[in-house]
């Protein structure tokens, strides 16, 4: 009986002990021992490659390594390279806690540019607060948040929607249908929304979210031709914008009376959706790739030219490349300085970037001074852009919440 | 004032998307038992195939067909000879190696085509919208309400009037028997996984013009399906189409009334209870198992 | 008094009747053996006892208590016990681990929780050399033969120790030696379990029963003792004619 | 013609059938008996390939059957009914026939005519589920769908098995007629000796997956059961 | 039923070693490596949820990750309050966003920590029981209960997403504070943290381990491989089931709690279809029969992906999905099968004589027989 004993023993052991070598530390942690050696600048790259939001995140990423590359081949930053390590966190939000975790704590990366989802972020959040790191975050999104970890790239509510609902009212009137997917980020822009037809005097005729991913359309299409809106405010997002606008389009819906005017739809849904489907449409955003600037023209060049004559560029991953300057601008600025999280910050605030879009500038509450558009959709997939803002227009993220300010020392409540 | 009819338009076009993807699948359960979770895959691959036939070729969806179904079913085929077919002794583990297998189709694509969402024109001679009695019908959304019809009245045609279809039949009921007169249930059960595939594929490819494609479109459709097979009951062909009639009718009614998610939580609780008190399916069909 | 009262007992499988109001009445310590040809429902009668069907109408009494509606486990806990035709043990677990198993005096999952060990003494201990299972304690079940696996089960039922057990040809597999002891070994529990069994080895009916019922095409043919009922023109019409010379 | 030399079947790892020998020429009738458990439908299993794995010399007209696969033994010409007939139960009495056309080499598809002369009833139940028969009539269409095949050896599993007594004896003259004025060659495993011994020219007794004992027909007699299976 | 109860033992002692000493010595005892292996753990120890009903009773359960999720919103709502004290009315910001009022009456009790460290466990072992009284008293089996359990997951994953003023929606519950247990602040990035979910983890393995070793994981044993056979001795076979899964949830929502400290946050995701499949999927690798092997296989498997995304940026999906297509075609057991059968080689390798090892056997049982005769005496 001891023998036999002995030999399970021996069997449990060595699969313990085979997991346990393969756990030897030189081997299971440290992507490779040359990290933390020459003068390079680790940066870290957050943006999902595989998983449901990797259509758009991938773009990002796309353009987030085209600028580094710009920036290494002409000579980096300082004379010192920007040296990205790369992840995938595979659309899932603890991944993404664990990625930035991985690159915060093990890769000593100074700045991390990431993600496109609100739940992204806010799963990103925790890990840059508590290392006082930076996240780079390109995309558009809901306002309402005040972090000094975190430099926010893309439009708020009032950058989209100040100019865009009182145009739209004028245009087509003021009854409107609000429709999101069911998440932070149309609820709060629904807030504001609602906020600025009541000062305009428009009102809202329906409400409705959708689970994250719907997509079978054909009773929203029924309510709406119950309801018939004026305008379908649209902040649905991905595969359901696509799959909503494919169903208006075949239900035979008209633009001219009753058109969709989005918050979220881009070049890169559009291309989904197909131009014909999309054309005659709306949409607010800071960046449109048929805009006509000399930078954009170069942007656009230059990333069709890396990745390919059917890609496109749209206004987060303008966004993602812009961001890249705006960090290189700021190591420039500390020049000979520690290079830390917290500095470039300070560094980067009140600087300006002459980006695609015109020239952008960070807010002291980290924010970015941009120049809303109002785009029509055209059918060869491309925006024309109607509306052009006089002015940078400033971010207020607590537009909606009276008596609450985001500033340089945080939200400020009075 | 119509809406009710409406409703019951977009029912049936729910029901018979849901049909469609679902169909395939209950074929494969029904004949091997076997819970194939790459099943959203295959419709996936189905979307590409008809994305790849139109950008590249000119090809349109309906054109296409038969060549869609031809690859889903190849497809299918391989993956039967290659995997499933050693796992026909262990049913439950199907369910790990076929999340194995969609995981690794996706991947795949996106290797192959990028995580780019795809974009395939509809017909064009299916434009517009049919209007009778205030109902608008898109022509569109019609023709995969007939197609679904005759997918159901072909797949019941093989499986009831043709020597196959006898094979098979005899194969789900008793393997060893129809073995010894002479029926190879490998063989039987390959050409059924492969034309479940290909199902799957025509499936992905007819929804093309209502979603986007993408690497990740499968993961979505492949719990409604499973939904629809097992409220159904296994085996039985009918109960599938009811099952989805079910489904398709509730969801668009619920949604109409109440909001999208209300009636898919609705949906899920429905079916919880269904099978609590019917485990057998809606027309259960007396066959081992 | 009555161990057990089956009363017009009737059972339907879509169109079939598989058990027609039948009537049975089996006395305490009594050793019953129902007779029958194929499909005359003799298995279906067990499994209407030990709950594995449920009648279509008609009652059946433990003593005095209606088990007619309780679950299967209800049944056993009342003192139900049943071995099946083809012998259906634990083929996964070892023959101490199926013995406790059937060791089922404190079934709760609250009380088995604190159970650690089977003692090879005592009952176990006797009942495994009764059996003759004292050297494959640790074998698996499905490594047994087909006569040591009717043996555990039977030694199964012996650790149950149920007041009425419901044999369906024990013997079925078994040699002839085998045969006479699993002959005494019910000798040896008649009077203190009532017992039914399911036989078509007439030698061994010979051997072993007091009363005789006959069933055939679901209802009761005969009931009497075995001299009677193999003199009956009725029985030896529907089942023991054909048999010839064979009785294997 | 059917040949086994030194032929060992298992089921996992425990071997069921040892060292089994017998041979049946064209024609023959080959009675298998033994007590319960001791391999005898084992034995026509491994000769159709439903046991997990053979080993050993199987046979048929020279080629060797542990090659082949199941539906490639039954294309030879074996025609096996198994224990408890096993008809298709959802399956009309027509589609039970048509069954058993399958494995024919001619790929023929009309229902041989001689199968309806022997046994009338199911010509009359044609169109009814193979479930709904009884069982003595079913017992009838699993020999008919064997015939359809127009095999050249039966192999029967107890088909006498909880037949009302009147079938029993119409089939057990089916089987007779069958193997003297139709040729066939039959491997019958019966409990019922006494048929055995009027009706097979030859009998193996298994007894622990073994052979323990070989003769004639009518060897099998009331002696040699007494001491072999008797209890 | 000690036969073999040796080896448990030894095996659950190297892994205890395993966990408490050799991974924080991997770990090199620093904060983020730390926190990542505390993060393994807590995810073998779902997997070993999902082996405690489905390897040993039969219940496969794909919607694990409802419990597992229940248990980290339940930890998520306490530290959320935690986190929220400085607001109006003690309420949580999102709340305040979505023009709430006042503090829900639901949320109020998850003020106290004693509170919540017991709902974690009970309320997940309340639902569990719930359903699987449901479903078992109806005698549901197989893919049937694969399938209940999965549609209940996602029902409550959407409500959850959708009552985005109760829950805060897709994003969850964020901006934690740290737990504080008898005035020590949690920091889940050292070494006490690690050995605080090493010890949960040995702990509750300790007490499933017991379980399983008494009668009433025979019972349950037995129930996986006849249920029919278990009831006609007496056995509530449904009581079993249900006790199985009402365990196995509650250890998943043990494992919530952890997780949802671990990452600073809890999500809809936690309860979602692929996570949910991956803990099975683990459990598979490690094998389901072993409550100990499922931990590792959830362990290495993730280790394996930290490590393969590390190396293989692009195509680590990839790989894993080919990994588990492998383990499920040739080691139907998972590793621990393949343990079982090298034993067994080894054995057979050490005893060249199978007649002499048949007699060791004889003669073992015998003396056993004779020690157990004379204790009997």
């Amino acid at each position: 009986m001891k023998r036999r004993d002995l030999l399970k023993g021996v069997a449990f052991a060595g699969v313990a002990g085979a997991t346990g070598l393969g756990g030897f530390p030189g081997i299971w942690t440290g992507r490779n021992a040359a990290w933390a050696a020459g003068s390079d600048i680790p940066v870290g790259v957050l943006f999902s490659k595989t998983g449901a939001v990797a259509v758009v995140e991938s773009t990002l990423h796309d353009a987030c390594m085209m600028a580094i590359e710009e920036i290494n081949d002409n000579g980096g930053i300082n004379g010192r390279k920007i040296r990205p390590f790369v992840e995938d966190p595979a659309s899932d939000p603890a991944t993404f806690a664990d990625r930035a975790n991985r690159l915060v704590r093990r890769d000593k990366v100074v700045s991390i540019f990431g993600s496109y989802t609100s739940s992204s972020r806010q799963a990103v959040l925790p890990v840059v607060e508590g290392q006082n790191n930076l996240y780079w975050y390109p995309t558009l999104y809901e306002g309402r948040e005040c972090s000094r970890n975190v430099m926010y790239g893309g439009a708020v509510p009032n950058q989209q929607q100040q100019d865009f609902v009182p145009w739209l009212k004028e245009k087509f009137g003021g009854r409107f249908y609000l429709l999101g997917n069911n998440y932070v980020y149309p609820r709060e822009e629904n807030n504001v929304a609602r906020k600025i037809l009541k000062g305009i005097g428009g009102e809202v005729v329906n409400e409705e979210y959708v689970p994250m991913g719907h997509d079978s359309f054909s009773s929203i299409v029924s309510k709406l031709r119950r309801d018939k809106p004026d305008v379908i405010f649209c902040t649905l997002v991905g595969d359901s914008d696509v799959a909503f606008q494919r169903e208006y389009h075949n239900a035979g819906l008209d633009p001219k009376t009753m058109p969709v005017a989005s918050l979220t739809r881009s070049e890169i849904e559009v291309k989904a959706i197909g131009g014909e489907a999309a054309a005659g449409h709306f949409s607010s955003a800071p960046y449109f790739m048929g805009y006509q600037s000399a930078e954009n023209k170069k942007f656009v060049e230059a990333y069709l030219k890396k990745y390919g004559q059917d890609q496109v560029t749209h206004f987060v991953n303008e966004a993602a490349y812009s961001q890249v300057y705006q960090f290189k601008n700021a190591v420039e600025r500390i020049g000979s300085g520690e290079l830390k999280p917290s500095a470039i910050r300070d560094a980067a605030v009140g600087q300006r970037f002459m980006a695609p879009q015109g020239e952008i500038e960070i807010a002291d509450n980290l924010h970015s001074y941009l120049w809303p558009k109002i785009g029509q959709w055209q059918a060869d997939g491309q925006a024309k852009v109607l509306v052009d803002s006089k002015s940078r227009m400033a971010p207020e993220p607590y537009w909606a919440y009276e008596g609450q300010e985001c500033t340089a020392e945080g939200l400020q409540k009075s | 004032m119509h809406s009710w009819l409406n409703e019951i338009f977009i029912g049936l076009s729910l029901t018979s998307i849901l049909l469609m993807v679902a169909l395939g699948l209950a074929i494969i359960y029904g004949t091997m038992g076997v819970i194939n979770l790459a099943h959203g895959q295959f419709v996936m691959i189905g979307a590409y195939v008809a994305w790849f036939l139109q950008s590249q070729f000119g090809i349109g969806i309906i054109v296409g067909l038969p060549l869609i179904f031809i690859a889903g079913a190849l497809l299918g085929l391989a993956v039967e000879r290659t995997i499933i077919q050693r796992l026909y002794t262990r049913p439950l583990d199907t369910i790990l190696a076929t999340w194995g297998i969609g995981i690794v189709l996706e991947q795949l694509v996106r290797g192959l085509f990028g995580s780019d969402s795809r974009y395939v024109a509809r017909p064009e001679f299916l434009d517009g919208n049919l209007i009778l009695a205030g109902v608008h019908m898109s022509y569109y959304r019609l023709f995969i309400i007939g197609f679904a019809l005759l997918t159901l009245a072909v797949t019941w045609f093989l499986l009831f009037r043709t020597e196959f279809g006898t094979k098979l039949r005899a194969v789900i009921q008793n393997k060893e028997i129809s073995e010894c007169y002479g029926v190879s249930a490998n063989r039987v059960y390959a050409v059924t996984f492969a034309y479940g595939a290909g199902l799957a594929a025509i499936a992905g490819a007819l929804i093309t013009p209502m979603v986007s494609v993408t690497p990740t479109m499968g993961t979505g459709v492949v719990v409604d399906a499973f939904l629809v097979v097992i409220v159904g009951g296994v085996g039985s062909i009918v109960g599938t189409a009811a099952a989805a009639l079910m489904i398709g009718e509730a969801t668009a009614w619920l949604s109409y009334l109440l909001s999208e998610t209300t009636a898919r939580i609705l949906i899920l609780l429905g079916v919880i209870v269904l099978i609590r008190f019917r485990p057998q399916g809606l027309f259960p069909d007396k066959v081992r198992r | 008094m009555a161990a057990l009262t089956l009363e017009k007992l009737t059972v339907k499988f879509g169109g079939l009747v598989a058990v027609n109001e039948l009537d049975l009445h089996i006395s305490d310590g009594e050793l019953r053996c129902l007779l029958g040809p194929n499909g005359a429902g003799k298995s279906t009668t067990l499994d209407l006892i030990c709950g594995k069907t449920l009648p279509t109408s008609g009652r059946i009494l433990l003593g005095d208590q209606d088990i007619t509606h309780l679950p299967e486990f209800k049944r056993a806990r009342a003192g139900v016990g049943r071995k099946f035709q083809t012998p259906t043990v634990f083929k996964e677990l070892s023959v101490i681990e199926n013995l406790e198993i059937g060791r089922s005096a404190f079934p709760g999952v609250f009380s088995t929780m604190r159970v650690f060990r089977t003692p090879i003494r005592g009952q176990i201990r006797e009942v495994l050399s009764l059996v003759g299972l004292d050297y494959e304690i640790y074998t698996k079940a499905e490594n047994l033969s087909h006569g040591q696996t009717q043996w555990l089960e039977i030694a199964m039922l012996l650790m149950q120790d149920c007041h009425v057990i419901l044999m369906d040809e024990p013997t079925a597999g078994m040699t002839a030696q085998e045969t006479k002891q699993t002959a005494s070994l019910f000798r040896e529990l008649q009077g203190e379990h009532t017992m039914i069994v399911v036989e078509h080895d007439m030698a061994f009916v010979r051997d072993i029963a007091d009363i005789v019922t006959v069933m055939d095409g679901g209802s009761l043919l005969a009931e009497g003792s075995i001299a009677e009922i193999e003199t009956n023109a009725a029985v030896r019409e529907a089942y023991l004619t054909d048999t010839g010379d064979d009785d294997a | 013609m059917l040949e086994a030399k030194g032929l060992y079947s298992f089921y996992g790892k425990s071997p069921i059938l040892q060292d089994i020998d017998f041979q049946i020429k064209d024609g023959g009738f080959l009675g298998i008996v033994g007590r319960n458990g001791v391999g005898k439908t084992t034995l026509l299993r491994t000769i159709m390939g439903l046991t997990d794995r053979a080993n050993g010399t199987l046979s048929f007209q020279g080629s060797n059957l542990l090659d082949m696969s199941t539906p490639e033994r039954a294309a030879t010409g074996i025609a096996y009914i198994p224990q408890g007939r096993e008809v298709i139960p959802r399956f009309t009495v027509r589609e039970n026939l048509l069954m058993g056309m399958f494995p024919r080499a001619d790929k023929s598809r009309s229902i041989p005519e001689h199968i309806f002369e022997l046994f009338p009833i199911l010509s009359d139940f044609i169109d009814r589920l193979g479930g709904d028969l009884s069982g003595g009539q079913q017992q009838q269409l699993a020999i008919g769908r064997a015939l359809a095949m127009g095999p050249k050896v039966l192999i029967l599993d107890e088909p006498t098995e909880g037949i009302q007594p009147n079938i029993v004896q119409q089939i057990e003259e089916v089987i007779r007629k069958l193997n003297r004025e139709m040729g066939l060659t039959i491997v019958l495993v019966e409990q019922n000796t006494r048929f055995v011994r009027q009706a097979a020219d030859s009998f193996v007794l298994l007894d622990k997956g073994r052979v323990a004992l070989r003769g004639r027909g009518e060897e099998l007699t009331s002696e040699v059961i007494d001491r072999y299976l008797a209890i | 039923m000690n036969k073999g109860f040796a080896i448990d033992c030894i095996g659950y002692a190297l892994f205890a070693v395993f966990v408490v000493l050799i991974i924080p010595w991997l770990a090199n005892y620093s904060g983020y490596d730390l926190n990542v292996y505390a993060r393994y753990l807590v995810l073998g120890m779902a997997a070993a949820a999902v082996a405690l009903s489905w390897g040993t009773a039969g219940i496969l359960n794909l919607g694990q990750a409802l419990t597992f999720g229940i248990g980290s919103y339940i930890m998520a709502m306490h530290l959320k309050l935690k986190a929220s004290e400085a607001q109006a009315g003690g309420m949580p910001d999102f709340m305040g966003w979505t023009n709430m009022e006042e503090l829900p009456w639901f949320w109020e009790p998850f003020q106290s920590v004693s509170f919540t460290l017991a709902a974690g466990i009970l309320i997940p072992v309340a639902i569990a029981s719930l359903i699987g009284g449901f479903m078992f008293r109806g005698r549901i089996t197989g893919v049937f209960v694969a399938i209940i359990t999965l549609s209940l997951m996602l029902a409550v994953q959407l409500w959850i997403i959708s009552e985005q003023r109760f829950t805060g929606g897709q994003n969850g519950l964020t901006g934690l504070a740290a737990l504080e247990l008898f005035g020590w602040s949690v920091d889940v990035y050292g070494l006490a943290f690690y050995y605080m979910v090493a010890g949960c983890l040995l702990v509750v393995l300790t007490l499933a381990l017991l379980f399983l070793r008494s009668k009433a994981g025979l019972v349950l044993r037995a129930i996986r491989a006849d249920p029919e056979r278990t009831r006609f001795f007496g056995y509530d076979v449904s009581t079993y089931e249900v006790v199985a899964f009402a365990t196995s949830a509650g250890i998943a929502g043990i494992a919530g709690m952890l997780y949802a400290m671990i990452l600073g946050f809890a999500s809809p995701t936690y309860m979602g279809l692929s996570l949910s499949l991956a803990f099975v999927i683990w459990a598979a690798v490690g094998g389901r029969e072993s409550i100990v092997a499922a931990t590792l296989g959830g362990i290495g498997v993730n280790m394996a992906e930290g490590r393969l995304s590390d190396l293989f940026f692009d195509q680590w999906t990839l790989i894993l999905g080919v990994i588990f297509i492998v383990v499920v075609l040739f080691l139907p057991r998972g590793l621990f099968g393949l343990v079982m059968d090298l034993r067994i080689k080894l054995e057979s390798h050490f005893m060249a004589n199978p007649i002499s090892r048949m007699n060791t056997s004889l003669d073992k049982h015998r003396s056993e027989t004779t020690a157990s005769q004379r204790e009997g005496k």
